[in-house]
């Protein structure tokens, strides 16, 4: 088994709105392997994209990671911070290291390293008075510069404003940032790298994007929705670049997406979320031949299905929650629209837990066993059930 | 320009429902035969805005040709899927069939008479028969009324029966599209995406239209609720002998809702067929790819995704529209079809570049470098540009061999535009010159591309 | 340069057709205006024929169309006509008039964006302090506030309570002051010209201040939130280039279009602020014209006003184009 | 015209914003001050008294003297009194008129003259703005155009250049409250100077027109609009029914702003002594200004009372934008 590179722990995520305290995120539990594509699934509202902004410390007033830890395998961060005794425990555990423990300055530092982001809105995602080049050039020299240990304070700052020749971004970096267009298939590297964001086609610029994440050469990629809002001929290019990316480096990638037809072609494990919580987590083909929670077998249920226009759709009745803590119900979120709920699932908040022993497949539902029993007869059809791995696209 | 074969083809075996609107009294005998909707040649071109400045200066106005010469057909009771990425004028092509749109050139007939007449003596009547449903949830409700005000709107405009009636006919509508009689005094922005399209429904049903167009109803919605939606539209259609016109870029909503399908590319058509048989065996290039590119679906490729980019309809290719991405441009017909596919794509794609203005001496260089080979600079630079388009490094027709060697030649020479001079002249695709017409695929289901291909192929049979 | 050649043209072509209605309002006035200048520049006791003549002289008898077409054709030839109280040529008093007030504009300009800018940028980098709550309470007095009250109370409290700074008039222009001291070594023209200059460009350029510092500071605010600061963040881009190359830039251009466009509001306002400090500009000599209804004077004011405007507003969409690379010049 | 969000909204704001509630609460005190001039004031704004002219105000000090006077035929000695008192708590002007009073009855021709030429700007501004941001094409060219024409002067100049035109036209009116004989000993009319509200409004309606363009424009291209139409909708009626109520917010929060503007061009027309009345802020404050070395309280008070105003108002703007409409841009003078 190959080692986790993430281990998340009781991650939550509130949000303090004037309408009250949104629990966006609420004591997620999920690793992420070495290498490994791991997909994060769950309609709107359901905090998936939340939960990407958490791992990369981007939350923002009023939101606030309140609880949780963050487990980053690096060896080498773990030397380094292991002589430190005070609080040692929950900073260093092994070769693994408490990111939500260490300073503000190591946590950045993180960022755009170890860390690369892609964001959903490859428009809004670039500064629009800088050419894409002079963006992606700026990530390579940040991380050169973190690298060579070389701080940016505000003198330099001055140093850079005043002399109007000297320029954040060296030559290399520029250079290497065409390379980096070269590699995600952006034709005309050398042209378009001068070229601004405007100027650049969604699909373009969701490259370009990848671009920038490339930089560092991550360890964890964070892919929130890349393919919502683009053309189906567009989406099959990124999900494609995508899957070449982490053969080729070897990087880990959590994707965030609604899209089922995209996990089904990318993913090694898929996790679903609703309301806030992870309710199954598992290998992308058991959860989706074999969903153990309902609402998992509901979202599959949902999609119509692309190569077999006769298979029926059976949609989920009711409308997604909204995650106001003082309307969010005390047992399980799902319980209102589930066709299986009993009693019991309005009052008990289901823990996740493994489905059976050892094949990493957990779920959180209080009638797991009969969902997953109920789902295996249905296979017994196998055109439907392989026909769901296939099924899905919706985009927003 | 493609030119309709008959226009009494054959139909398919479709009953048409029997509408009964006793106060239609243009109804025609022939209403069986005639399609409830039929749209010829349609083309809707948007003029940029021509100012003070642009008059004085004579400057030409840019032109978008959102909708470029569009014909089929819908008959009643079924429902058509228009298909489509971005920018490819579906939703213009939606709106300019309701009379939202003056169309620049062609004809659009419903129930047998010219819309735009029917809008211009009576834009009321035609108002009855016609409906829309709109993508954004957001957006298509007024957030100062309530559900009441909303779907008594239409009822109000038209002064259908007393108020009483009016009330009571809210409220069977309002329970019809699945929304609770409670929520009748609800703001709009109080209801979730979900329930405000099902209000989008069932204003669109107060009228009893014929027709109803839905442009994208459901891609904004999560997928358990688009579940929903899909399926109340359905038992709807069925429940009140709809006719829809279901516009979205979905493939797989497509292909469970719709009867036919449009395919439409850069505001053409380029196939259109019933949904098996153009999702089953689609005959155009682009259809191909679409299809192929479905995440998740069983045919996915994979390899073969477009890299480039749709161009703008503001100024879109010559001949056939789809030629600048199409993987099976025709070879010109001079070196025939021995010329393999591969390398004469390579050599296209060596043209294109050129013509963008995007591949010059300095770029031929560049490649150069970038390959560090040694040896003759020129030859190096020449093989840099081949392998960078992929074409072979040498062709197996003598003739284009040396033709396209001069052009190489003059590329490095830093003439670009002679190398582009020469591609023009002696590697002109068929593709670039003739828009292809609409063929039949398959007379008997009425399934037409618009593909030079498949117009040799039926040459040939 | 093709480009920039094209948006010239166009904008051109654009502010003449304004400038050709500011200059047939104008005229409108004086048609409209019941008062007549024959009446006015006769003596008062001149003769029924005297006033006719005068009238003859001034082309009034003409038919209104062709009296509207000479007056245009002499606005584009630079003539402005004559004052009827001085009978000298307008377009000469007014650029007597005119350094006065464009040196109490520019200064006000000045000393509004120096102050506003750097404060606004502080105030939303250090939200919610004590030292932005003040900026916003001081920036709410400033818009606030008349000028000519500010000015009044200005006098008030430096000048008449502590003897400080000259109260009023124009002794001498700056480029006079430059002269003075380039070529006779003598410090007192600048530093009079300085002293005289104080108080007006404080009274001119407050409201502009106080407007501008909550525009930069919105405006900074605004951009602070946008996902690409949070994208530049996630690359580990340092802060301080954060805030210049990203959120600064960026906020600008809403500075740059008000700042433009308020400059015909210094001059209207300056109106009020020359009043007080009996500063000889134009809105002096526009009050004296209009006190005595010497319409050629004030049509010459006003256009030239709106010539400027229209000039400026050019100014500042190229100014912004080139800042954002997202307008298109063409 | 007011919807439910709205609402709410506005009261959270007001809830949260201690400061926006102060502002609200000065600019009520002014309209009150304003409609019960007659019965707030404690002295006749206009009369006059030379013998206790220059009396400061209450608690600022002053001093009795003695001097020699001709009354009633006689030359007596008489004492005059500069000390402040309560019976003038803001002094008296070079003419021994009541400052307290004058300012209350500033206080009308300001939020008269600011009230009328909002109303008349918010007509011609929306309806222009409105037909040309809906209707667009060579419509909206030609308005637009003519707003263009109007933004190129700065508004003080063509506000006095209309005065130049027009002449200072103003109307009495009955003071209701006086007529009603409900006080007495006031002055029986009110001045309306037309001239000034009208000349105002011509300026301040473009910035009015300019924002409703802007919402028609968004709003037309709404799905609800091209559903009103797809359904036969005529197009006044649409933009009676879903265009206008939409737009109206931000129109609203710009007048309010834009009524800070008013005031303030007002008072500086007043200033410049084209005002129809003296009973006017601006009036007071330009006749104060030659007594600025020995009666500061002149100039100081009814200046202090159009800052007050104008602030009050500019809090109640900001509380507007910030509770319904945080895009909109402040149109300067």
């Amino acid at each position: 088994m190959t080692p986790k590179i993430l281990k998340v722990r009781d991650l939550t995520t509130r949000f303090f709105t004037d309408a009250g305290q949104v629990n966006a995120v609420s004591g997620l539990n999920f690793d992420l392997g070495q290498g490994e594509v791991l997909a994060v699934v769950g309609e709107s509202g359901s905090g998936k994209s939340v939960t990407g902004l958490s791992l990369m410390d981007l939350i923002e007033a009023p939101g606030e990671i309140t609880d949780g830890e963050i487990w980053f395998r690096s060896p080498q961060l773990a030397d380094e911070l292991g002589g430190q005794k005070e609080k040692e425990k929950e900073v260093v555990d092994g070769e693994y290291v408490n990111v939500r423990a260490v300073s503000p300055a190591i946590r950045q530092s993180l960022c755009g390293t170890e860390f690369g982001m892609i964001f959903q809105d490859p428009g809004a995602a670039f500064n629009p008075s800088l050419t894409v080049g002079e963006q992606i050039a700026e990530a390579v020299e940040c991380n050169k510069r973190l690298d060579r240990g070389d701080t940016y304070g505000l003198l330099d700052l001055i140093r850079d404003i005043l002399s109007p020749k000297s320029s954040f971004v060296s030559s290399e970096s520029y250079e290497r940032a065409i390379e980096l267009l070269d590699r995600v298939d952006i034709p005309d590297p050398i042209d378009r790298v001068d070229e601004y964001p405007h100027q650049f086609s969604g699909g373009m610029l969701q490259r370009a994007m990848v671009a920038q994440a490339l930089a560092s050469d991550p360890t964890v990629l964070i892919a929130d929705e890349p393919t919502t809002g683009l053309d189906v001929t567009i989406q099959a290019g990124i999900v494609d670049l995508l899957r070449e990316l982490r053969v080729e480096t070897g990087m880990s990638i959590l994707i965030i997406t609604h899209n089922l037809g995209v996990v089904s072609e990318i993913a090694d494990r898929t996790a679903v979320m609703y309301a806030g919580e992870l309710f199954e987590v598992g290998p992308t083909p058991q959860v989706f031949e074999r969903p153990a929670n309902p609402y998992t077998d509901g979202l599959l249920g949902s999609l119509p299905d692309f190569d077999d226009p006769n298979a029926r759709i059976e949609p989920i009745p009711g409308n997604v929650p909204n995650l106001l803590a003082h309307e969010m119900p005390s047992g399980c979120s799902f319980a209102d629209r589930c066709p299986k709920a009993t009693e019991e699932c309005a009052e008990i908040n289901p823990p996740l837990e493994d489905l059976t022993e050892g094949d990493d497949h957990r779920v959180a539902c209080l009638h797991a066993e009969t969902t997953r029993r109920v789902a295996e007869l249905s296979v017994e059809s196998p055109i439907r059930a392989d026909s769901r791995v296939d099924s899905g696209v919706t985009n927003e | 320009m493609s030119e309709r074969t008959s226009p009494e083809r054959q139909r398919r075996n479709r009953t048409a429902p029997d509408t009964e609107n006793e106060d239609e009294g243009e109804k025609t005998r022939s209403e069986s035969v005639t399609p409830l909707l039929r749209i010829e040649d349609l083309r809707k071109h948007y003029v940029d805005k021509q100012g003070v400045a642009e008059w004085v200066l004579s400057k030409d106005p840019g032109r978008v040709r959102a909708v470029d010469g569009v014909s089929f057909e819908v008959d009643r009771g079924e429902t058509v899927g228009i298909v489509g990425e971005s920018g490819c004028g579906k939703s213009t092509l939606a709106r300019t069939i309701l009379g939202l749109h003056e169309p620049t050139d062609g004809y659009i007939e419903f129930a047998g008479k010219d819309v735009h007449e029917q809008i211009a003596s009576d834009r009321k009547r035609f108002a009855r028969r016609a409906q829309i449903v709109f993508q954004d949830p957001s957006s298509c409700l007024d957030p100062r009324m309530t559900l009441r005000e909303i779907v008594r709107e239409p009822l109000d405009i038209h002064q259908v029966g007393a108020k009483a009636h009016r009330n009571e006919k809210v409220t069977e509508l309002v329970e019809r599209v699945g929304l609770s009689t409670d929520q009748l005094e609800r703001y709009a922005h109080e209801f979730s995406g979900g329930q405000r399209q099902r209000i989008g429904i069932a204003r669109a049903l107060a009228l009893d239209p014929e027709l109803i167009v839905l442009d994208e109803p459901t891609s904004a919605l999560d997928v358990s609720v688009q579940a929903q939606i899909l399926n109340l539209l359905s038992e709807l259609q069925e429940e009140f002998n709809l006719t829809y016109l279901f516009i979205s870029h979905d493939l797989s909503v497509i292909r469970y809702l719709c009867d036919r399908v449009v395919v439409m590319y850069l505001g053409q058509v380029a196939e259109t067929g019933p949904v098996d048989a153009v999702f089953e065996r689609p005959a155009h290039p682009y259809t191909k790819i679409l299809l192929e590119s479905v995440p998740g679906a069983r045919n996915r490729i994979g390899e073969e995704a477009i890299k480039s980019d749709i161009p703008s309809p503001r100024n879109p290719p010559r001949g056939c529209r789809f030629h600048t991405r199409c993987p099976v441009v025709l070879p010109p017909s001079k070196y025939g079809m021995e010329f393999e596919q591969d390398a004469w794509q390579g050599i296209f794609e060596y043209k294109l570049r050129l013509r963008s203005g995007r591949l010059g001496r300095e770029r031929a260089t560049e490649l150069a470098e970038l390959t560090d080979n040694d040896g003759n600079e020129e030859t190096t630079a020449k093989e840099a540009v081949r392998d960078s388009c992929s074409i072979p490094r040498v062709l197996s027709d003598s003739t284009a061999e040396e033709l396209l060697d001069q052009s190489l030649s003059a590329l490095v020479d830093g003439d670009s535009e002679m190398a582009l001079k020469i591609m023009n002249a002696d590697f002109e695709s068929p593709c670039e010159q003739e828009r292809p017409a609409v063929v039949d695929i398959d007379i008997d289901t009425d399934h037409r591309a618009a593909c030079l291909r498949a117009s040799d192929e039926e040459g040939e049979q | 340069m093709k480009e920039v050649l094209t948006f010239l043209a166009r904008r051109s072509i654009q502010g003449i057709f304004v400038v050709w209605g500011v200059i047939t309002t104008v005229f409108l006035f004086r048609v409209i205006s019941p008062t007549n200048p024959a009446q006015l520049m006769a003596p008062d006791d001149a003769s029924p024929e005297l006033v006719r003549q005068i009238e003859e002289d001034l082309g009034l008898t003409e038919p209104i169309f062709v009296q509207y077409v000479n007056y245009v054709i002499g606005v584009v030839q630079g003539d402005l006509g004559f004052s009827y109280m001085t009978n000298t040529p307008v377009l000469r008093r007014i650029l007597h008039a005119l350094p006065g007030t464009l040196e109490l504009a520019v200064a006000a300009l000045l000393f509004a964006v120096i102050v506003s800018i750097p404060l606004g940028i502080f105030s939303a980098m250090y939200r919610g302090t004590k030292i932005d709550s003040t900026s916003n309470l001081v920036s709410l007095g400033g818009v606030s506030t008349p000028n000519f009250w500010l000015a009044i109370m200005m006098v008030l409290f430096i000048s008449v309570q502590f003897g400080l700074l000259p109260t009023s008039g124009r002794p001498i222009g700056l480029g006079e002051a430059t002269g003075l001291l380039v070529f006779q070594g003598d410090f007192g023209g600048l530093s009079s010209w300085v002293a005289h200059m104080i108080l007006p460009t404080i009274a001119l350029g407050t409201y502009f201040m106080a407007l501008l510092f909550r525009l930069t500071r919105n405006g900074v605010l605004e951009e602070m939130g946008k996902e690409y600061i949070l994208a530049a963040r996630g690359k580990g881009l340092p802060e301080p280039l954060l805030m210049y190359r990203y959120v600064l830039r960026n906020s600008l251009t809403p500075v740059v279009t008000v700042t433009g466009l308020q400059l015909g509001g210094l001059i209207g306002g300056s109106v009020v602020v020359e009043s007080v400090f009996a500063w000889p500009g134009l809105g002096t000599l526009f009050i004296r014209s209009l006190n005595v209804s010497d319409w050629p004077m004030m049509q010459g004011i006003l256009i030239l006003v709106g010539a400027g405007y229209v000039l400026t507003n050019i100014a500042v969409d190229f100014v912004n184009a080139k800042l954002n690379p997202q307008v298109d010049l063409a | 015209m007011i919807s439910d969000r709205t609402r709410t909204s506005l009261k959270k704001e007001l809830r949260s914003n201690a400061v926006a509630t102060i502002g609200v609460i000065l600019l009520l005190s002014m309209i009150v001050m304003a409609l019960f001039a007659p019965m707030l004031a404690p002295h006749d704004p206009t009369d006059q008294d030379s013998s206790r002219n220059h009396q400061p105000p209450v608690f600022f000090g002053g001093e009795e003297e003695e001097t020699t006077r001709m009354i009633d035929g006689e030359i007596r000695t008489v004492t005059e009194s500069n000390v402040g008192s309560m019976t003038h708590p803001l002094g008296t002007d070079s003419n021994g008129r009541d400052v307290l009073s004058r300012t209350i009855y500033g206080a009308r021709t300001s939020i008269l003259v600011a009230f009328s030429a909002m109303l008349v700007s918010l007509v011609v501004g929306t309806t222009v703005g409105m037909v040309s941001g809906y209707y667009g094409g060579n419509t909206d060219t030609v308005l637009m155009r003519f707003v263009d024409i109007v933004l190129a002067f700065p508004a003080l100049l063509i506000t006095l250049a209309m005065i130049g035109v027009f002449g200072s036209v103003n109307v009495d009116i009955p003071d209701p409250l006086v007529v009603s004989g409900l006080v007495s000993g006031r002055p029986t009319h009110l001045t309306v100077p037309i001239t000034i509200t009208l000349a105002i409004s011509s300026v301040i309606w473009v910035w009015i027109a300019r924002v409703a363009r802007g919402e028609a424009i968004a709003a037309k291209n709404e799905e609800y609009v091209i559903a009103a139409r797809t359904m036969g909708m005529s197009n006044w009626k649409i933009i009676w029914k879903h265009v206008l109520p939409n737009s109206i917010t931000p129109i609203l929060v710009l007048a309010t702003i834009q009524v800070a503007s008013i005031i303030i061009i007002e008072s500086s027309l007043s200033f410049l002594g084209f005002s129809g009345t003296n009973l006017s802020w601006g009036y007071d404050i330009a006749a104060g200004r030659d007594y600025l070395g020995t009666s500061w309280w002149l100039s100081t008070v009814p200046g202090l009372f159009i800052v007050v105003t104008v602030v009050g108002i500019n809090l109640l703007g900001d509380l507007l934008r910030d509770a319904l409409d945080p895009g909109i841009q402040r149109g300067g003078l």
